[in-house]
């Protein structure tokens, strides 16, 4: 048994999706804007984190809280932060694209709130660390099951951000759309982050029955007193709250410029444009 | 405007079936070990079909309201009246299940789930009579020729409400039917 | 370049005029939304002074220790009724009806987007108010609290139908407010004046926006958990009976995630009210209109996610308790920024006294102090001490008396004139300001004290312990000083339309629309109407050497 | 130096218990800081109205409404001085309410308007007044028969609610005897301002004493009059409520009255426990405790007499 630092684990699954988002970021011209780069990066590196390290290993294995910290990293921070990453070149297939989300909200948001909710049916969710799709850390095999659905989380989240943080500005939804899409979209993760806090044992059974491979349950169970019900209330919790912080600083933030803007205008603008 | 009206109806109607089915699954799938036995009599069968009929009916107002848009009347009040046709057909199914659920002694005041199913249903139940209701007033002006020019917003207002009701079954079919088949449900 | 412009695009042409002396017929068939909004402040008035005689029989009981004044029945009525008025037909109207009169002026409209929608949401709220004092004759108010906790408020526990006309008069009053707060929305999207962006609006039209999906996200919750009540109550369910395997807690789970929007639901109004007023007797744009905008967004969307904790007691465990505990303390931040921006808007300013500015002065110095209190209870272990004490009481009377309601006389004080055309007599409202203010503090300050000492709330008389007499009686001298002053306002108030001084179009030197329409405007606000280009548009009329829209302010 | 050593009374801030002392420790540092916050924010207001009032003929002021630099720290302020108080929460909360573990040493359950005790290692029961011992980590559960009551003792500490459908815990560890008093801190119906509470914290001797006379079964009638107020007891339907060890009395919809007489109060802190008010009471229940849940009898002034004599035999 080594220390927990030490877990650090890729299968080829995930190199190969780690090596594409790089490779789609070179091909929608990254690379270049050094400001940019710099907040792709900090994506990335969350990205890493949430997927390869410890705290992925602990989610896999032990802890319902850590496996959903790494969903709030991957879908709220790391996947807005690689799409702010991505500079504005003026292609203009971008901009149709950016244009077309845009012009219908409720697919991306559909997108991202299903597809997190999906991956949380209990059904789901206790099937993704069956034996039958092996897990992470384990001699050999791919994971396919729990590749995929970190993938499409981090691929969701950049479709669901795009509206927002998009690349192309003047295509981003007005800001009090903005406010609503995320504020809404809080509202759902809060509900789900709910309906995990309240439940009872028993129905995410898969941190409940631990098969200690690793010999971490004494320590966690035991020094951190951690029992597998405040583990569940604590995944819960995190989804809710941080979670919800993290859709709120956003909102706030998009509020905060939107009020700052410099208000001269030409004479008679149209009033309703931002509607 | 009144798109806009309606939609901030629908928002705080978003909120109302959220509180109770959130009310439904504290209660149901964390609930007692009763509800897991009863919810084996629900008929996910039968209730899918009618559930399709309701779908259907989305789609048959989304032509009722192209056709609206065309200036194209008469099409308007054909689908409107198929639209009612299916939106009662399921109404009527939802009676059909009720009349069975109430034969096995599943009752709003037998226990925890009769409790949270009726009332959960039966509040989606009232919306789509509400929106029969509409949906005959949109008929009745039609026959009258208030919407001989395509300019009126009133049927794609009643429109939002009426998809608004298709998705708040499409959500409660989900939890009430669908999902306990994947759980397992303490028992 | 101010071009004025006739105002026919902004917002509806009227339907007929109006004369001026109209009868009673044509105030309960108006769809004007001045007088929907006079009638909804009529309407708070007249619960103001029930809920405050409640509150008078209750501290008169409470006076002296084991008093037989009221019957415990009476008084678990009298509580229940005073906390339901205050909060459902004292604050919502009040603020529907400031809305209702000031938002389509201050954005230069003509009339509320839907007019007819605006007179139903009035007629409900009032039937609604009307059948729950209905319940005194029917047989007994409700007497569960007004957060009317499950299992005791089932039928097997409350067999009166007390509980009933709760249920039922919420649910229409809550129809009315979510009728009102769809009309405010829609109308704040559509009707502004040529020229203003939604980022312009004056900040009590924001906070009203805000406002308006606080209720409606919220009121659904409380709807649903009436509705339930109701079931059980009238067909045998079993949402809330554990012993048929329902669930006392979720009771709780619905009406807080209710009951805490609808506190600041209370509150953002008053916000609003008191942003208006600083920035006119500063004589100084607000401080930041962006930080006092945004804050409120995220005290809005904060709101929903603290509700636990009017719940730290009940035995959720400490992970739950612990998240919510911070992000409950997370709302004093943007709380915070609000209280800041307010001094630094007085900072500099040249600060003319007037009453709307001596409650918005107190209300800083009162919201500042309930405020820490509040954030006291967020902390866990100390609400586990202090939870349904009097010092619970002390907190939200704080928030609400010196909070929402101050910032009500406020903007009363400060908008009689666009309503009356008469000032709102100066010296009498002097008066009222400080035997209101001294007795308020009086009342609620001494009664951290006892719950501090151990005096639970609710309770319809008390033990002779050692401290419990003389404070109750000091606070009950409090409530009287309050009714004191509650008379001399309504004698200032019918004094000042019968005689008062002609206040003319712009008394205080304001800086939004509604000052630069008519004093009581006619059945069509505006005939003319600037172009807007500032937060600012009527001070840009005035100072059309140095207008906003030159200078960027904020 | 707290508020309770100024006033010479109970209070929240005088803590009794090693849970209490935690909380206040919280308490005090809390206040300390919100008073100095409160000063700032009243200081500065008046400051600020004094310095910048309208005086006759001052010009208009400088119209500007931003400053980035205050907006910052409007926000840093609060955030930092919010961290400090989170951290110091989760930990006192941690240190106040640890995992239940074990078996109880009290049961006490919530019934309208008085409260029913039970010793689960003894088998004692009693009701209203509270025997507990100090220097000892107590697990004290709670059942709620009807509605939600509360629990709490101010000098103790943490209140708990006690939920119909859930069984709630607190640990207690006493570190004073003496008495304590409390109440039930939820509004519970009608008569909730009566349902008091009473703790008498002992030493181990005494409280094993307190334990062994309780365990006994309750006296039989000593001389005529109290015999024939345990044939009323038992013959006039209050021993479908009541229950008195060694007689057929058994029930517990109402107070365990075997050693009734041996309290200090009745009708849970009500009133004290003597000759008079058992007969105010007896005569008319409805008149003492408005609303409470035992009826009014139609009773002949002897019949009374004698079942109240045969109640302060229940020592
Ligand atoms: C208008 C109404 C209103 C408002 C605005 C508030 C505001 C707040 N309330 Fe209050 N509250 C009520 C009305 C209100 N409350 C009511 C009615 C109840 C009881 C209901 C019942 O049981 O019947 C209640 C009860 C209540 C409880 C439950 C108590 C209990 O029953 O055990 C709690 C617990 O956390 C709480 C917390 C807060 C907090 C943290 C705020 C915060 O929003 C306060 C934020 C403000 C400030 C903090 C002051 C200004 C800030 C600064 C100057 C910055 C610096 C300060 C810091 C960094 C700390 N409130
Ligand atoms: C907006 C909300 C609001 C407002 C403004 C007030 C205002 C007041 N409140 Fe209230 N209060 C609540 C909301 C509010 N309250 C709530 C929610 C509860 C909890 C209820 C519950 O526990 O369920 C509560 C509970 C409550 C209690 C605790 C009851 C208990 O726990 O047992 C007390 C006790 O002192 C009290 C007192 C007062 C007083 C003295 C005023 C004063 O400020 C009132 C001042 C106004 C007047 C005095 C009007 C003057 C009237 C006249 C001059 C005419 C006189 C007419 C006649 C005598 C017929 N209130
Ligand atoms: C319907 C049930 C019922 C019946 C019958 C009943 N009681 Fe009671 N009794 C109660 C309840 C409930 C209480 C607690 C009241 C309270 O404090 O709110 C009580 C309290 C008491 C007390 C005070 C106990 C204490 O600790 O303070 C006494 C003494 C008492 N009853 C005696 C009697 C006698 C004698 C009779 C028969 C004549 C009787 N009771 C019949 C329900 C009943
Ligand atoms: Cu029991 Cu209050
Ligand atoms: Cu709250």
């Amino acid at each position: 048994m080594h220390s927990l630092i030490t877990y650090w684990h890729l299968d080829i699954l995930m190199v190969g999706f780690l090596i594409s988002i790089c490779l789609a970021y070179y091909l929608l011209g990254g690379f270049v804007e050094n400001k940019k780069l710099k907040l792709f990066m900090a994506g990335y590196v969350l990205l890493i984190l949430s997927i390869a390290s410890p705290l992925h290993f602990l989610g896999e294995n032990y802890l319902m809280s850590a496996h959903m910290t790494s969903h709030v990293i991957l879908i709220l921070l790391a996947a807005p932060l690689l799409v702010l990453g991505i500079p504005d070149n003026g292609d203009k297939n971008m901009t149709r694209f950016s244009a077309w989300l845009s012009k219908h909200p409720w697919l991306p948001w559909m997108s991202g709130v299903c597809v997190m909710w999906f991956w949380h049916i209990p059904v789901v969710f206790n099937r993704l660390f069956l034996p039958g799709s092996p897990v992470v850390g384990a001699a050999g095999g791919i994971p396919v099951l729990s590749d995929l659905h970190l993938i499409s989380l981090v691929l969701t989240g950049i479709l669901f951000s795009w509206p927002v943080v998009g690349p192309v500005r003047q295509q981003r939804l007005p800001t009090v759309q903005a406010v609503l899409y995320l504020s809404a979209a809080c509202i759902f993760c809060s509900v789900l982050g709910l309906m995990i806090t309240f439940a009872p044992l028993g129905i995410y059974t898969h941190y409940e029955h631990i098969t200690d491979r690793f010999g971490f349950l004494p320590m966690i169970r035991g020094d951190h007193g951690i029992s597998a019900l405040i583990d569940q209330q604590v995944a819960g919790l995190i989804m809710w709250i941080p979670g919800c912080l993290i859709y709120l600083t956003a909102s706030v933030w998009l509020l905060m410029k939107w009020f700052k803007e410099k208000n001269n205008q030409t004479f008679l603008t149209s009033h309703k444009t931002e509607l | 405007m009144n798109k806009m009206m309606i939609k901030m109806l629908v928002f705080t109607e978003v909120f109302f079936f959220l509180s109770l089915i959130m009310a439904y699954v504290y209660m149901v799938y964390y609930g007692d070990t009763r509800s897991a036995g009863e919810i084996k009599s629900l008929h996910i069968s039968t209730t899918g079909f009618f559930t399709f009929i309701l779908l259907s009916s989305s789609f048959t107002f989304y032509i009722a309201e192209k056709n609206y848009l065309k200036g194209n009347v008469k099409q308007l009040k054909i689908w409107l009246v198929i639209t009612m046709i299916l939106g009662a057909i399921f109404l009527f199914g939802q009676g059909n299940e009720y009349y069975h659920l109430i034969r096995e002694q599943i009752t709003l005041g037998a226990s925890v789930f009769g409790t949270n199913f009726f009332t959960l249903t039966g509040f989606h139940g009232f919306h789509v009579f509400v929106g029969l209701v509409l949906l005959s007033i949109l008929l009745t002006m039609s026959l009258l020729g208030d919407f001989n020019s395509n300019q009126s917003t009133v049927i794609q207002t009643v429109g939002i409400y009426w998809h608004f009701v298709d998705a708040v079954w499409i959500v409660v079919f989900t939890v009430v039917y669908v999902m306990p088949r994947f759980m397992d449900m303490k028992t | 370049m101010d071009e004025i412009m006739p105002s026919s695009f902004a917002g509806a042409t009227p339907v007929r005029v109006l004369n001026r002396d109209q009868k009673l017929l044509q105030w309960i068939s108006s769809v004007d939304h001045k007088q929907i909004g006079t009638m909804y402040l009529l309407l708070s008035i007249l619960f103001l002074v029930i809920g405050g005689g409640e509150a008078l029989l209750m501290r008169t009981q409470l006076a002296i220790p084991n008093n037989h004044f009221l019957s415990p029945e009476a008084y678990n009525q009298i509580f229940t009724m005073h906390g339901t008025t205050m909060v459902f037909l004292v604050a919502m109207p009040a603020i529907f009806g400031f809305g209702n009169y000031m938002v389509p002026l201050m954005i230069g409209a003509n009339d509320m987007a839907f007019p007819r929608l605006n007179a139903f949401s009035f007629w409900m709220t009032l039937f609604g108010g009307g059948l729950l004092y209905f319940s005194f004759l029917a047989g007994g108010a409700p007497d569960a609290g007004w957060f009317n906790y499950a299992p005791l408020n089932e039928y097997n526990y409350s067999s009166r139908p007390g509980v009933d006309y709760f249920a039922i008069g919420l649910l229409i009053a809550g129809i009315g407010s979510v009728g009102g707060a769809i009309n405010f929305i829609v109308t704040i999207l559509y009707y502004r004046a040529k020229g203003m962006k939604l980022n312009q609006v004056p900040l009590f039209v924001w906070m009203i926006f805000v406002d308006s999906f606080l209720i409606l996200a919220a009121f659904p919750c409380l709807n649903a958990a009436l509705a339930m009540i109701e079931m059980d109550r009238q067909f045998h369910a079993h949402f809330f009976n554990s012993a048929s395997g329902g669930s006392a807690l979720l009771w709780q789970h619905l009406f807080w995630l209710f009951g805490h929007p609808e506190v600041y639901v209370a509150m953002l109004p008053s916000f609003g009210i008191f942003s208006e007023v600083f920035q006119t007797f500063s004589r100084k744009p607000i401080f930041s209109y962006a930080i006092i905008a945004s804050s409120s967004v995220a005290i809005a969307l904060l709101s929903f996610g603290v509700w636990v904790h009017h719940m730290f007691a009940v035995g959720l465990g400490n992970t739950v308790n612990g998240f919510f505990g911070a992000a409950s303390m997370l709302i004093a931040i943007p709380t915070g920024i609000k209280v800041f921006s307010w001094m630094a808007t007085m900072y500099g300013g040249s600060i003319r006294f007037s009453i709307p500015m001596m409650f918005a002065i107190a209300f800083l110095i009162q919201f500042t102090f309930g405020g820490l209190t509040g954030v006291l209870f967020a902390i866990v272990p100390i609400d586990w001490q202090l939870t349904d004490t009097y010092f619970v009481v002390a907190h939200f009377h704080y928030m609400f008396v010196g909070g929402a309601v101050f910032g009500l006389f406020a903007g009363l004080f400060y908008w009689f004139p666009k309503i009356t055309g008469k000032m709102l007599d100066q010296k009498l409202g002097t008066w009222f300001f400080w035997l209101f203010t001294i007795g308020f503090n009086t009342t609620f300050l001494i009664q951290h004290v006892l719950g501090l000492i151990g005096m639970p709330r609710r309770v319809w008389t008390y033990p002779d312990l050692p401290g419990y007499g003389v404070m109750n009686f000091i606070s009950t001298l409090g409530a009287f000083m309050m009714g004191t002053a509650a008379l001399i306002l309504i004698v200032a108030i019918l004094k000042s339309l019968r005689s008062g001084v002609v206040a003319g179009k712009d008394p205080w030197d304001g800086v939004t629309l509604e000052w630069y329409c008519d004093p009581q405007p006619g059945r069509k606000n505006f005939d003319k109407i600037p172009l807007v280009r500032s937060r600012r548009p009527f001070w840009d009329l005035k100072h059309p050497e140095n207008p906003d829209w030159k200078n960027a302010r904020s | 130096m707290h508020i309770s050593t100024l006033f010479l009374f109970q209070s929240v801030l005088h803590s009794a218990s090693t849970q209490a002392s935690e909380i206040n420790k919280l308490f005090g540092q809390f206040t300390i800081a919100a008073v100095l916050l409160l000063l700032f924010v009243s200081l500065l207001i008046v400051y600020i109205c004094i310095r910048f009032r309208d005086r006759p003929g001052s010009p208009l002021p400088e119209q500007i409404g931003k400053n980035n630099r205050l907006e910052l720290l409007m926000f840093i302020f609060p955030v930092v001085t919010i961290a400090v108080l989170l951290v110091a929460t989760l930990r006192t909360i941690n240190r106040v309410m640890k995992p239940a573990e074990g078996q109880p040493d009290m049961i006490v359950t919530g019934h309208q308007w008085w409260w029913e005790v039970y010793y689960p290692a003894t088998g004692v029961t009693a009701a209203n007044e509270f025997h507990l011992p100090i220097h000892k980590n107590l697990l004290i559960e709670f059942h709620s028969a009807d509605v939600v009551h509360d629990w709490w003792v101010p000098e103790f500490g943490n209140k708990m609610d006690v939920v119909p459908g859930r069984n709630n815990y607190i640990w207690l560890n006493i570190t004073q005897p003496g008495n304590f008093i409390g109440a039930c801190s939820e509004f519970c119906g009608a008569e909730h301002a009566w349902m008091r509470i009473k703790v008498f914290a002992e030493d181990e001797t005494t409280f094993n004493r307190w334990q062994e006379a309780n365990k006994k079964t309750a006296n039989l009638p000593s001389d005529e009059l109290s015999m024939k107020g345990m044939l009323m007891f038992q013959s006039r339907s209050c021993g479908t409520c009541h229950r008195i060890s060694g007689t057929p009395s058994t029930a517990s919809v109402g107070p365990d009255l075997s050693h009734l007489f041996s309290r200090s109060t009745m009708l849970s802190g009500m009133m004290p426990m003597n000759e008079k008010n058992l007969q105010a009471w007896i005569s008319d229940p409805q008149n003492v405790k408005p609303d409470a849940k035992m009826p009014d009898f139609i009773f002949s002034r002897d019949t009374v007499n004698a079942i109240v004599h045969y109640l302060t035999q229940l020592k």
